[in-house]
């Protein structure tokens, strides 16, 4: 067996999802073009046919919508959005349509979509091509919101997320597609029980993470063992419903607390995670005060050196960490 | 707004189409059939607004009164298997399905065995057991929802179709015309029903559009369209009937305009003729004219030789239903409080 | 001079705005009807005409669009959303375009727009008619979030909205339409000066929170006086961008916080404000954990009885401060 | 899809229209002056896919050569008090108002000298002081500001108009058609200037429409439009006069579908005829032969005479033109890193 990447883990997953089951369909922008989302689903169009998955005008309105409607219909569509920027104008049959119809109608019918984002930032994109807003989703009830951050989870995730009773977004990270490894043979996996997990053991910090972030929080507690200190670092996996079980007890254990994300600071997913342990870890219990690492309050730059500068990295984190040990 | 165009001449104009309906050769039985459909639509709605004026219904409910042979003549040629998607003006769409009467009412007032489990109100009605399939009032917002199920009926194989109800005011949103043009790329069984009658809100569509014929959308998308008296149930049931046909037979989607006109304000009970911008009760009385149920049972009389006693009979009979209908609602309990939680997620609370 | 209601507060913030500016116009769906946004602009457009007071065909997204154009070129638009639900169909023109024009133009243009949003819930109105989102706004760098807690504000934060020079989500409670008091003279506001206030003084326990969760929280803090406890209460008043000092001051000095908010939980502004209490006050000085009241997480119910159990009350931000004294 | 129109004929059919232009009564000096306005944008375009070949520009670089008689033959009819929007594929609306070509080329390379301050990039140019008023590369989202910015227009009552331009891809966006309506009702001086490239992205237009013009969408909202050989800058032009003078009089918006060909990829500077689901060599060679500077130059050599000398001078000046305007560009500085706050608030960061 040899490593598979971020990004054919996600091809992978369509492969199985769509192997097992025939209501199984993809839909979006840029289904039949070879270079697309990112290589993400090369061939899927030539494997399946181009009736189940089908490449659509510029409307993620309809789109999204008419994927909703194939999913309260018996099917399990997954809508793709090549950028969270433009998934933006699918908002209302994402918040208002998917999350809530099962809800509003009595609990009778459930609209089993998978929606795809793609975060697909840097290369000097700019503002309208960088967004990471996994966060606003997170916010909404009746969405599960998914992030994978390793090659085996892109594919597991994309599985769990086809074979979701719920609607789930599932969000990739360009920035990961590199990322390989080894992977078990797929199987079937109930969204439900995908947890948050630890990456790294240790027991002088807790980093918490999601998607490329754990990357940046793996990095950083390598530096950090550098300088004496063993961080320990919970990959989220599913922000939301967020099963807070993990995080607050290595952060009770720890005593320090620092959330790594790749969107805004304000009523994000590391506001989230501080105000749980912040809720559910007594004062008594840590040594310092709690900790965000996210972007500045800022819409992404194109330049180079404002891109170097807007972006955190690994030191970033390290930095951070560091001061609570100051 | 310059140049205004009136491009439905006598449809928009209530001074015409006034008198007994032409009936074809249907049979009248079935005429008759639809004669009883309208009139529990029309109760059913009058005793909603009962609820409404008397404070136990809150939610907001919008009144279809003055539009029922739309729903009627589509729904004539609809089974259980087909796929109907409605929004906020959605009871007639609902009933003419033969939807159950006491889970619409019980809805109404938010109870446990309504249509929708008490979780949504009037706004919200689910009945996929006759082809129901879910109303929401976001405006516009059940128009994909319907292509994709629409996309879903292709998939099948099956030869079902989609409906998707709507206003004129909602084909200022841009998700229909993104729609429409889904529907006809993917070449879907869906049947656009435009309910145009002639307002949105407070507004005239005057104010709203350059003209007041929105099957312009369906030209524009090359989308095959009738434009049609929506006040006369035979006129709208030959049009479904044709592009229903057709989409089953997999020619792709079509989109009837069927002109008419609420008798009710936007939402409540109340005429509202103060509120429109320019509705006025010169309009109101004028469009009450064109009533499409008497207009049908001028016709039945007059050329079917059907007599009072039995229009009568039915009127007991849906009386009697809506009645029920109401008590049973009355009578039934709320929801549990739990159900806020464990309608979120499928297995219960996260 | 007698009481002024918010609804009447705000229109007259309207009347001042337009009066000073012959720049700002209102446009919106309902504007021209008497009864739609719960009074609170009745009669402006027979005062100022229809050509600044527009009423406007059911299309949120361009609507919101030619607003932003409009302020692009010299005007200051106040675009009206009946509810803050309908307004996720404009959500493109509001994060994508209003927020990041200045910066990604390189900063010599300003869509000096303000987009009021109302929060319009309760009544059995449900799912799709409940919402309160401002905390996917508040999100957004570039953009202003205001949310006035009493008729004063209602009127000057819409002045201010209206003078900004910045975008500016202006987002009113029709819950709070009824509270009134007797108003000084208008004047201009400059949107930078807006910031957190106590409405009430207390020192054994510090609750914030915005818009009508800020009545919540007086009334709590009169029943707690009751059960001998005095609370601080803070309106943030600006939720984004959002000042903390006076909220680390107060909690410093309390060593017990609540955040109080209307909207959902996860990446909330409650949760925002623990995240900065957490990050800015010493574990030390803190005599309890956080706590947050928000709304549980689920869509609204329509059901009278669920409509009661869903909605925080006084009460529900009093249980759960007593607890933190447990 | 079934029944996929060609409503365009011979616009769509790349071996027609391949000839010298028609020249009208038009002056010479001004054809010339289009000319060199037209080779100015491929020049700095053609300079545009070299800096993104040695991998100085990062950026994702939209290209439109090919497509240059589009946005030179509306210009001709506007000045600085009118104000132009675009999108992802900007290069040519910007240089067509004669907006700095250093300005842009620093832009690119994403310095603090660049049409934006090196905070955009390619897909974000700005110069409002000749009327270029914003592009960005969200597909539609200009066209409802342009709206606004015809709405502010008119409110200044100066005969001032706003001129958004867009692709054929755009037009599946909702937005187009709620910002068509919204220009239709409040009767705004806006031109709306469709550059169908039968393309969007990857997809041939007959993969995403039933037909391949888009004028049927101005068409069913009532905007005055023309459907024209957008490779025929006479062409573009009188369609441009007439509508410009048309919402400068008041009499509301105009919408132009200028048909076109890009001669690159979607994105980037090579011709990726292996990405387009249909885009073929051949078809790429056939629509070169309907190059819009080539045409121009063979009319003005063949009925008025211009030598080879005169193009030959112009060339020489606008390729030093270009040279000094990337030589200024890598001269330039990056911005500095405050910029990244203090551009997000008037008044610096928060
Ligand atoms: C997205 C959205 N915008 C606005 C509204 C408010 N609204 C409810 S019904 C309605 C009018 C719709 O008019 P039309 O589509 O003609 O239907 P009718 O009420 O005439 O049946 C409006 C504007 C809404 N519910 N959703
Ligand atoms: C809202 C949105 N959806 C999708 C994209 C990706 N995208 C960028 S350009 C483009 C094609 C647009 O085609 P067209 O409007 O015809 O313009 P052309 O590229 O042909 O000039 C697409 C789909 C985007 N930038 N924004
Ligand atoms: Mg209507
Ligand atoms: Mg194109």
């Amino acid at each position: 067996m040899s490593a598979v990447s971020y990004a054919d883990a996600i091809r992978h997953g369509f492969e199985y999802a769509m192997e097992r089951d025939p209501k199984c369909f993809a839909i979006g922008q840029g289904l039949w073009s070879p270079w697309y989302v990112g290589n993400s689903m090369r061939d899927l169009d030539r494997r399946f046919g181009k009736e189940r998955v089908i490449d659509t005008p510029v409307s993620e309105l309809a789109t999204t919508g008419a994927a909703v409607g194939a999913a309260l219909n018996g099917y399990h569509p997954i809508v793709v959005h090549p950028r969270m920027d433009f998934m933006i104008l699918a908002a209302d049959q994402i918040v208002n349509q998917a999350a809530k119809w099962r809800h509003m109608l009595g609990g009778k019918v459930s609209p089993t979509i998978a929606i795809r984002g793609i975060v697909n930032r840097g290369g000097e994109q700019g503002a309208q091509h960088s967004q990471a807003l996994h966060s606003w989703y997170a916010h909404v009830p009746g969405l599960r919101v998914l992030m994978p951050a390793t090659a085996a989870d892109a594919r597991d995730m994309l599985i769990a997320a086809a074979q979701s009773p719920d609607p789930v977004m599932y969000i990739d990270d360009r920035w990961c597609y590199e990322l390989a490894e080894e992977l078990a043979p797929a199987a079937d996996i109930d969204v439900a029980a995908i947890r948050p997990m630890v990456r790294r053991e240790g027991g002088d910090v807790t980093i918490a993470a999601a998607s490329y972030s754990v990357t940046l929080a793996l990095k950083a507690a390598d530096l950090l063992a550098g300088d004496g200190i063993e961080a320990e670092v919970v990959d989220i996996r599913q922000v939301n419903p967020l099963d807070p079980t993990l995080v607050l007890e290595s952060a009770a254990r720890t005593g320090r607390f620092v959330a790594v994300d790749g969107g805004w600071s304000t009523c994000g997913l590391a506001a989230e995670l501080l105000a749980l342990v912040a809720e559910g870890v007594a004062p008594s219990r840590l040594k310092a005060p709690l900790a965000r690492v996210t972007l500045p309050a800022a819409p992404a730059p194109t330049s180079k050196p404002l891109e170097a500068a807007y972006y955190p990295t690994a030191e970033t984190v390290r930095q951070r960490v560091l001061k609570l040990f100051g | 707004m310059k140049g205004f165009q009136n491009a439905l001449g006598a449809l928009a104009d209530p001074k015409e189409l006034t008198g007994a309906l032409d009936l074809k050769n249907l049979p009248t039985d079935w005429l008759v059939d639809k004669y009883r459909d309208m009139m529990t639509i029309r109760r059913a709605e009058e005793a909603v607004a009962g609820l409404v004026r008397s404070g136990e219904a809150k939610a907001p409910c919008h009144l279809g009164i003055g539009q029922e042979a739309v729903a009627v003549g589509v729904s004539a040629h609809l089974n259980a298997g087909d796929k109907v998607y409605s929004g906020h003006r959605g009871h007639s769409h609902y009933l003419a399905l033969h939807a159950p009467l006491d889970g619409m009412m019980a809805e109404v007032l938010g109870k446990a065995t309504g249509a929708s489990g008490g979780m949504g109100g009037s706004m919200h009605l689910f009945a996929p057991e006759v082809g129901f399939h879910g109303s929401v009032p976001i405006v516009g917002a059940t128009i994909p929802i319907a292509v994709g199920a629409g996309l879903a009926c292709k998939m099948d194989g099956k030869g079902q179709v989609a409906v998707a109800y709507f206003g004129d005011g909602a084909c200022e949103e841009g998700v229909v015309h993104e729609s429409l043009n889904l529907a006809r790329v993917l070449d879907l069984p869906v049947l656009f029903v435009c309910e145009n009658n002639l307002y949105s809100s407070h507004l005239d569509i005057h104010l709203r559009q350059p003209s007041n014929s929105v099957a312009r959308f369906a030209e524009a998308h090359r989308v095959d369209h009738r434009v049609i008296d929506g006040n006369d149930v035979v006129a709208v049931s030959e049009a479904a009937a044709d592009l229903i046909a057709n989409a089953r037979a997999g020619k792709g989607p079509g989109f009837i305009e069927a002109v008419t006109f609420r008798w009710l304000g936007h939402v409540g009970p109340n005429e509202d003729i103060d509120v429109g911008v320019r509705r006025s009760p010169g309009e109101l009385t004028a469009w009450k004219r064109r009533d499409p149920v008497r207009r049908l049972t001028d016709a039945l009389s007059a050329s079917r030789g059907v007599g009072q006693d039995r229009f009568a009979g039915i009127d007991a009979e849906i009386v009697r239903a809506v009645d029920e209908a109401v008590a049973f609602a009355r009578a039934s309990a709320y929801p549990e409080d739990r159900v806020l939680l464990d309608y979120v997620y499928a297995g219960g609370a996260a």
